[in-house]
């Protein structure tokens, strides 16, 4: 990483406070994965601080460990000032940290009440407690406007007085220090703003509040401090006031060395893929994907951007035949689908169409396996691997050899077992899968997360041999200069809806990040 | 008529003397998949009870004693379970069968090098065991007519052992529904990372669940060598473990419930025996096998999901893994 | 632990090596309870090992009860690979008998064995899947735990038989809840009678040819897990669901395939015991094989290979376990249950136990191997 | 050479029918000084090679106890045409085996006598082990005599089992006990094996008679022990043992009743108390009309049907 400008300087207004929290070299592995990496940071007393990242920098990761739900590496944690050990959230809670975490940690089946008491429920029996925290929640609801109906069941809640309930389960707490993960992320517009004023609220009583989130415009919105971190690191501390989304934006994303790719202009064919207002509703009822629509010809990358968890997990689900249509239809080349009409994977790809899955170790291969069984993954039934009833093991290893070659896959070994090949590797093997048989349509996820630049490049030059080889190409990533450097023509989702198209050529990180912010809603909203 | 009534009274207490075993192992049960830990073994931890509570009974010749060392060898078994399943993340269905198999094998193995006899531990003196009360006055009260036989045989007429299970009821539900340890236990059960995420220890809730499980599958041992039969005998428990087990997914994992079903199950049991052989006028007899497998149908069935869904805990048989 | 747990190990520690571990703990809390009882565990197991194979009559007996084993291990085997615990395979095994004993019943006064004992086979094939069919089909499309069902329909089916053997086939006057024995027909013949055909004298023991049924279906099972189409989204279903859906195979009709191949692998021991040696349906005759598969297979890591190896020494220790019996009353055959019971808590349940350390031991002969390269 | 016997699946101490062998092949041990070789079968593969066994140890006589030994005998006996095998309660015609049956409906009816003598409620009751005719010849036999001794005695009766288990499930045999007792029952005849000494602990918990069977168990719970129907299993297996060892052993079918003193009704110290002098005459002339031919009580087996 190229060092920046502002570094891990402190800003002027935090540090006339004394600092609530100071994390020094915290350091955190998941086996192969490097979530933090000697992460240092320190957090003014009853200050707004927010973090800021993108998928998969570590923010979550840094949290949790200052929650104590997972222990770092290395590093040690200061709160108040005084050097503290950190063994598990009793201590934590202990220290007066609360947390409400990315994914609720809430019982569903159990009533708010319930939940609030569960770790804290002031003697053996529940009777007595109960009384007593049904009264606090009736103080916190009038003193932060925090409503919800103590005997509802979490299951009947809907998403934003879940997060409610979360944030009653910090303050039942008595926490002085609350971190919220990422809780926009869920909400409308309506909600996050109720969010903010209740955060606003607490911090007027005190409460240091940590707050993670993608979206420039929250941080701007409410924080005081902003950090950011980008691949495990903490690549910046600045006071909000000198912050401009440009800024922050450039430095969330990172100057990577821009791919230099001889790119073409496109040269669009018929249309291969046409999706007419198409909604998915997930098992929890919430619209995930909400009226979407647009067409996809032969020749041509369609990126789609957008902050992850807006929807475009669901498209790709919807569209590969794994999640089923709510409503709304999609024509793959000549193969209708509509609700009604049932379709699966194994017939979206005798249509044509080829997917690359976001999440690459569950879905992409099946780590058990050698590379040459998870070679042909999705086209075991296909003639070329199968005898009349044995399956021709000398083909799966012969092509798996000669996709290996193709695709530069390293370590050479179509008997290494897929789980042991690295990132970068395991997508070079999808990839090649994939895109061995020319499909018609290839839908991609996340092509390069977690990969290395050379790889990047590498998986970068075979999308677009495939595009000019006139295969129609959706791209969906996170990564935005990925989606500038390879798309034709580029759409970002927020919330489900895709809220702008622009042209590959003239798309700037700027306009991009301003839209997945949805810096537009405030319009919307304001109007 | 008379007789008539006198059956029905005769088949009602039995039906408690048999499901007061399965009462027992059913919220051993309960308590133990509650906390997200499947009990297949409750079968083997009844057994190892029943055996060991007669081995002490014969040594020491105190019903009291007997009873201890059935609880305690139940707990040796939960912790056991709990060893695989919680500490070393095993399966815990796999944990469960081997836990009956090898208590099926070392009873018979451990009687039968100690009192000869195949397996089966002498007989005991009735003081070694827990006998039947006689509620006051219950030989005048057999001759009212109707309700007298109903306080002399069902409510009263029966050993400790069968209140305590009955007991264990409404005390398992208070425990469950109206204390911190239930709320914890019905919470990890569901979600260990929010109870983790909480501050408390996932590991040491769980292990409390399979002792108490241990507990109960040792009251339920005690009672049928010691209390029902005056002995232990080789595979005495023939299967009623599986019957709680199913008794208790018949009860929706709820203490109520579950006993309900229990005495369900109990009650059939008590018909089967009684028809067993039995030549009706016309009918002849009637394949009593098919009373016998009622229990398992009727759970079968219900597990379809055709008379309402059994909502199992929802974490059940998930071993608690943080970090992936 | 997970770090632990991870680390990679060489196939041959975990195939190899794992199991052997596994027996000897297995055998030394065995011994223990031996030395509790107060017979020496080095004689008891010397008269077990030597009993198991002192001549060809204790190896044919040996082998007979292994071929049951077999049966079951792979049974249990081909489930695991899709990812579900059969515990049915004591059920669908007696129903198989069922099976056979009816197609019987009907056939072996007309026809002749070589068409007989197929189709009394098949029958039981046919029934021994079905009956493990329907905890298939409610867990696939009902997702009732196939675990619970299969543990229920064992007992559905003990009632089920008994009320068949004791009310419907039993001759009248008959003592034993049993069918009447089968026509000469139906006798699949013993392996001692075709020695004698080829002029060898072997002693009379239950061995019969059912243990060729056996290999054959080794071999089959292992082509088609590891060979066939069917077999690869039997595994890819059993490792990674999701990514089997994602490659567009049907957990659903995966369930079904796997637990009917199971149960009609456990029909194998109605060939062995109804076919080959009772001549008759016997109440009980699967006599707890089932869950002999399970440990069968968890020792043999749901391999066809190492199914057999495991299966023998099951047999082994029936046979040495009855020797054991005869020589040392204070010992009963429930012993090999204990056994049993204890090496599937080693190698099944506790198996995460001994990964660590085994895993830190090999490291450790790792690092000196190449220190030993390197000088 | 020395005899062998192998047990049925109750095992030796079922305080029964096993029991009475081993009683049997115990006192001629005592008295001839030789020693034997015994086996208890657990699984049913295990008696051919239990029996198999025992014959290439060279033992003989080899005598198997009980009807399920049926089927082995036949397999192992032509295998070893010259040593000699024994079978209790069933019939095998090989010339190196003979079979030794009971009349056990004549010993039945005499405690059928003393149990409709000693009832007060006019009830008595039956438990039977395993759901066979063998069985309901015990009942019938027993029926028979009840109603000799008291026309309108009731006789209720339950069986414990279809299966094997049925000898050897003593919480059912104390369930059924009860079941009887609570429907006026008084004195309850268990022919159960191991399954009857849940019979007799539950007559004893309630204060009730019962009776035993095969051998004398009047000492399992004295005081509640009516008497006991004497299934001599131990004279036979003591006969056999000794005939062979006289070499005066021949084969074929030996059955034993009244008359030759195979079965019997048990009078002891332990159930004295309960035997009126009254009861005593009429069970004797009972007897004595049976053994004369003057009464001839209805064996189940020889139509699989009973007059009452
Ligand atoms: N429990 C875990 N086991 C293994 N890897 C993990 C675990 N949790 C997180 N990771 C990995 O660590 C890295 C950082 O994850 P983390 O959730 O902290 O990122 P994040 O900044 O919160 O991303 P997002 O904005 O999507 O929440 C990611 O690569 C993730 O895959
Ligand atoms: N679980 C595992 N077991 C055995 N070897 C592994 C395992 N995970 C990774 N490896 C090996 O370790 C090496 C490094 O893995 P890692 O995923 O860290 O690579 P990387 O630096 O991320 O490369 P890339 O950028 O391609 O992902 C790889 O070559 C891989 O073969
Ligand atoms: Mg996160
Ligand atoms: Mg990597």
């Amino acid at each position: 990483m190229p060092a920046q400008p502002v570094g891990n300087a402190e800003s002027p207004s935090a540090a006339t406070r004394p600092a609530a929290i100071e994390l020094r070299g915290i350091d955190k592995s998941f086996g192969a994965v490097h979530a933090n990496k000697n992460v240092s940071l320190t957090i003014a007393k009853s200050s707004i601080h927010g973090i800021i990242g993108e998928n998969g920098a570590g923010k979550s990761t840094l949290m949790s460990i200052l929650y104590g739900f997972y222990t770092a590496d290395a590093g040690e944690i200061l709160i108040n000032g005084k050097p503290v050990k950190i063994h598990g959230s009793h201590d934590a809670i202990a220290a007066g940290i609360g947390m409400v975490h990315q994914h609720f940690m809430l019982v569903e089946p159990f009533t708010v009440l319930e939940n609030v008491m569960l770790g804290a429920e002031d003697g053996v029996l529940l009777r007595g407690g109960a009384g007593k925290a049904r009264a606090e929640l009736e103080r916190l609801a009038r003193d932060y406007g925090l409503n919800v109906d103590p005997d509802a069941h979490i299951s009947d809640l809907p998403v934003g007085e879940q997060q409610r309930v979360e944030i009653l389960k910090a303050l039942f707490r008595h926490c002085d220090i609350l971190i919220l993960d990422e809780p926009t992320g869920v909400l409308t517009p309506q909600e996050t703003d109720q969010l903010f004023q209740i955060l606003r609220a607490l911090n007027a009583r005190g409460v240091t509040i940590v707050l993670i989130t993608h979206k420039l415009r929250e941080i701007l919105a409410i924080t005081d401090t902003v950090s950011v971190m980008r691949q495990g690191e903490m690549v910046a501390t600045l006071p909000t006031k000198q912050a401009t989304r440009e800024h922050l934006a450039e430095l969330m994303v990172g100057r990577k060395v821009r791919l230099e790719l001889d790119k073409t202009k496109a040269t669009p064919g018929e249309v291969r893929l046409s999706v007419r207002n198409l909604t998915v509703v997930d098992a929890k009822g919430v619209k995930r994907v909400d009226d979407v629509g647009f067409d996809l010809r032969a020749g041509e990358i369609l990126g789609i951007a957008g902050v992850s968890g807006n929807g475009q997990s669901e498209l790709l689900e919807a569209l590969s035949g794994i999640r089923p249509l709510s409503s709304g239809g999609i024509t793959l080349c000549d193969l209708e689908v509509s609700p009604d009409a049932p379709y699966g994977p194994a017939v979206v790809r005798e249509y044509g169409l080829a997917h690359v899955p976001e999440d690459r170790l569950r879905l992409g291969v099946v780590t058990a396996f050698p590379a040459w069984e998870s070679v042909v993954l999705g086209y075991h039934d296909d003639e070329e691997y199968n005898g009349r009833i044995l399956m021709d093991r000398d083909a799966m290893t012969n092509a798996c050899g000669k996709l290996m070659e193709r695709f530069d896959v390293r370590p050479r070994d179509p008997e290494l077992r897929c789980g042991n090949f690295s990132g970068g590797n395991q997508q070079k093997l999808i990839l090649a899968r994939e895109i061995a048989r020319q499909p018609k349509v290839l839908v991609v996820g996340q092509p390069t997360r977690g990969v290395d630049i050379g790889a990047i490049e590498f998986i970068h030059r075979q999308l677009l041999a495939l595009r000019d080889a006139g295969c129609a190409i959706l791209l969906v990533s996170v990564e935005l200069d990925e989606v500038m450097s390879l798309s034709d023509r580029i759409l970002v989702m927020f919330q489900g809806r895709i809220v702008g198209e622009v042209d590959g050529d003239e798309a700037d990180e700027r306009t991009l990040g301003l839209m997945m912010a949805n810096a537009h809603a405030q319009a919307d909203e304001a109007a | 008529m008379e007789d008539l009534w006198l059956q029905t009274v005769s088949i009602l207490s039995a039906t408690l003397r048999t499901a007061t075993p399965l009462v027992f192992a059913a919220m051993a049960g309960m308590f133990s998949e509650r906390s997200g830990t499947i009990d297949i073994g409750l079968e083997g931890k009844m057994l190892a009870g029943a055996f060991a509570a007669a081995c002490v009974a014969v040594v020491t010749g105190s019903a009291w004693l007997a009873l201890l060392g059935a609880i305690l060898v139940g707990i040796m078994m939960g912790l056991l379970h709990g060893l695989a399943c919680i500490t070393y993340r095993g399966n815990q269905v796999v944990s469960g069968v081997a836990i009956n198999i090898m208590a099926a094998g070392l009873t018979v193995v451990l009687g039968n090098a100690w009192f000869g006899r195949g397996g089966q531990t002498p007989d005991l003196a009735p003081d070694a065991r827990f006998m039947t009360l006689r509620p006051p006055g219950w030989e005048y009260a057999y001759d009212i007519p109707i309700i007298g036989p109903v306080y002399a045989f069902v409510i009263g007429g029966h050993n400790l052992l069968v209140y305590i299970a009955f007991a264990a009821v409404p005390i398992g539900w208070w425990v469950l529904y109206h204390t911190r340890f239930g709320l914890r236990l019905r919470a990890v059960g569901e979600d260990p990372k929010v109870v983790d995420t909480a501050g408390i220890s996932v590991t040491w809730l769980r292990y409390r669940a399979v002792i108490i499980a241990g507990i109960l599958c040792g009251f339920a041992g005690a009672y049928l060598s010691i209390a029902q039969n005056a002995a232990f005998s080789p595979h005495m428990t023939a299967g009623r473990g599986f019957i709680a087990l199913a008794a208790m997914v018949f009860g929706k994992w709820r203490p109520w419930p579950a006993m309900f079903a229990c005495l369900l199950f109990g009650l059939l049991d008590a018909i089967a025996i009684r028809l067993q052989g039995v030549n009706f006028p016309g009918i002849g007899q009637v394949p009593v096998e098919a009373i016998q497998a009622l229990p398992y149908i009727l759970t079968v069935v219900l597990l379809a999901g055709f008379v309402g869904r059994a909502m199992a805990p929802h974490a059940l048989g998930q071993p608690y893994v943080k970090e992936r | 632990m997970s770090a632990a747990s991870q680390a990679a190990l060489p196939r041959w520690v975990d195939i190899g090596l794992m199991p052997i571990v596994n027996l000897i703990q297995a055998l030394l809390v065995a011994g223990l309870v031996v030395l509790i009882i107060g017979v020496n565990p080095i004689d008891a197991m010397r008269i077990m090992a030597w009993g198991a194979v002192y001549d060809s009559v204790a190896i044919s007996y040996t082998l007979y009860y292994a071929t049951d084993f077999v049966f079951t291990g792979l049974a249990v085997a081909v489930a695991f690979h899709a990812g579900l615990f059969n515990i049915g395979g004591e059920g669908q095994a007696y129903v198989a008998g069922l099976g056979a004993t009816l197609a019987i019943l009907l056939l072996d006064a007309y026809l002749p064995g070589i068409l007989l004992i197929p189709l009394g086979l098949m029958a039981a094939m046919v029934f021994g899947a079905g009956w493990a069919f329907i905890p298939a089909y409610l867990q696939a499309y009902r997702g009732s735990h196939i675990v619970i069902t299969t543990i229920m329909f064992n007992f559905i089916a003990a009632s089920l038989m008994v009320y068949i053997g004791s009310d419907l086939l039993r001759p009248p006057g008959d003592m034993l809840p049993s069918s009447r024995e089968f026509g000469d027909a139906a006798h699949l013949p013993h392996v001692h009678e075709l020695a004698a055909l080829l002029g060898l004298k072997m002693p009379s023991t239950p061995l019969n040819l059912s243990i060729l049924w056996a290999a054959a279906c080794c071999v089959f099972v292992w082509i088609f897990i590891w060979r066939t189409r069917w077999g690869y989204a039997i595994r890819a279903v059993g490792l990674s669901p999701k990514a089997a859906v994602y490659a567009g195979i049907s957990p659903q009709r995966v369930i079904l395939i796997a637990m009917c191949l199971s149960g009609a692998l456990a029909a194998g021991v109605a060939l062995n015991q109804i076919i080959g040696y009772h001549h008759r349906l016997l109440l009980d005759f699967v006599a707890g094989a089932g869950f002999t598969g399970i440990a069968v297979a968890l020792m043999g890591r749901n391999h066809p290979i190492g199914i057999v190896l495991s299966a023998v020494l099951f047999g082994a220790l029936y046979q040495g376990g009855a020797e054991l019996a005869f020589e040392i009353p204070t010992i009963t055959r429930d012993m090999i249950v204990a056994m049993q019971g204890l090496v599937i808590l080693f190698s099944g349940a506790l198996a995460y136990m001994n990964r660590p350390w085994i895993a830190r031991v090999y490291a450790m002969f790792n690092r000196r191997a190449i220190l030993a390269e390197a000088t | 050479a020395e005899p062998a016997v192998v047990y049925d699946a109750g095992g030796k101490f079922d305080k029964s029918f096993n029991e009475a062998a081993y009683n049997g092949i115990e006192k001629f041990k005592k008295e001839t000084g030789s020693n034997y070789l015994e086996f208890e079968v657990q699984a049913d593969a295990q008696r051919e090679q239990a029996f198999r066994k025992m014959a290439q140890r060279g033992a003989d006589p080899i005598i198997g106890i009980g009807f399920s030994q049926e089927s082995a005998i036949k397999k192992v006996a032509p295998e070893f045409p010259d040593i000699r095998f024994v079978i209790i309660d069933s019939v095998v015609d090989l010339p190196n085996v003979q079979s030794i049956v009971f009349k056990e409906q004549e010993g039945s009816y005499l405690v059928g006598v003393l149990a409709a003598l000693a009832s007060k409620t006019g009830k008595v009751g039956f438990v039977g082990g395993m759901d066979i005719p063998l069985i309901s010849r015990f009942q019938c036999g027993y029926s028979q005599g009840a109603k000799a001794a008291n026309p309108n005695v009731d006789v209720l009766a339950n069986m414990t089992g279809t299966t094997p288990a049925a000898w050897n499930d003593p919480t059912r045999g104390a369930e059924l006990a009860k079941g009887q007792f609570d429907r006026g029952v008084d004195v309850v005849f268990a022919a159960a094996g191991g399954t009857g000494t849940g019979v007799y602990q539950a007559a004893k918990d309630a204060g009730k008679l019962a009776i035993g069977v095969d051998s004398n168990q009047n000492h399992l719970q004295p005081g509640t022990m009516l008497t006991s129907m004497l299934k001599r299993v131990d004279v036979a297996v003591y006969e056999t043992a000794k005939a062979a060892k006289e070499s005066t052993w021949k084969p074929g079918v030996t059955v034993l009743g009244l008359a030759e003193g195979g079965v019997d009704w048990a009078l002891d110290e332990h159930n004295k108390t309960l035997i009126t002098d009254d009861m005593k005459a009429k069970v004797e002339a009972a007897k004595a009309d049976i053994i004369s031919g003057k009464v001839k009580v209805h064996d189940y087996m020889s139509d699989n049907s009973c007059p009452i």
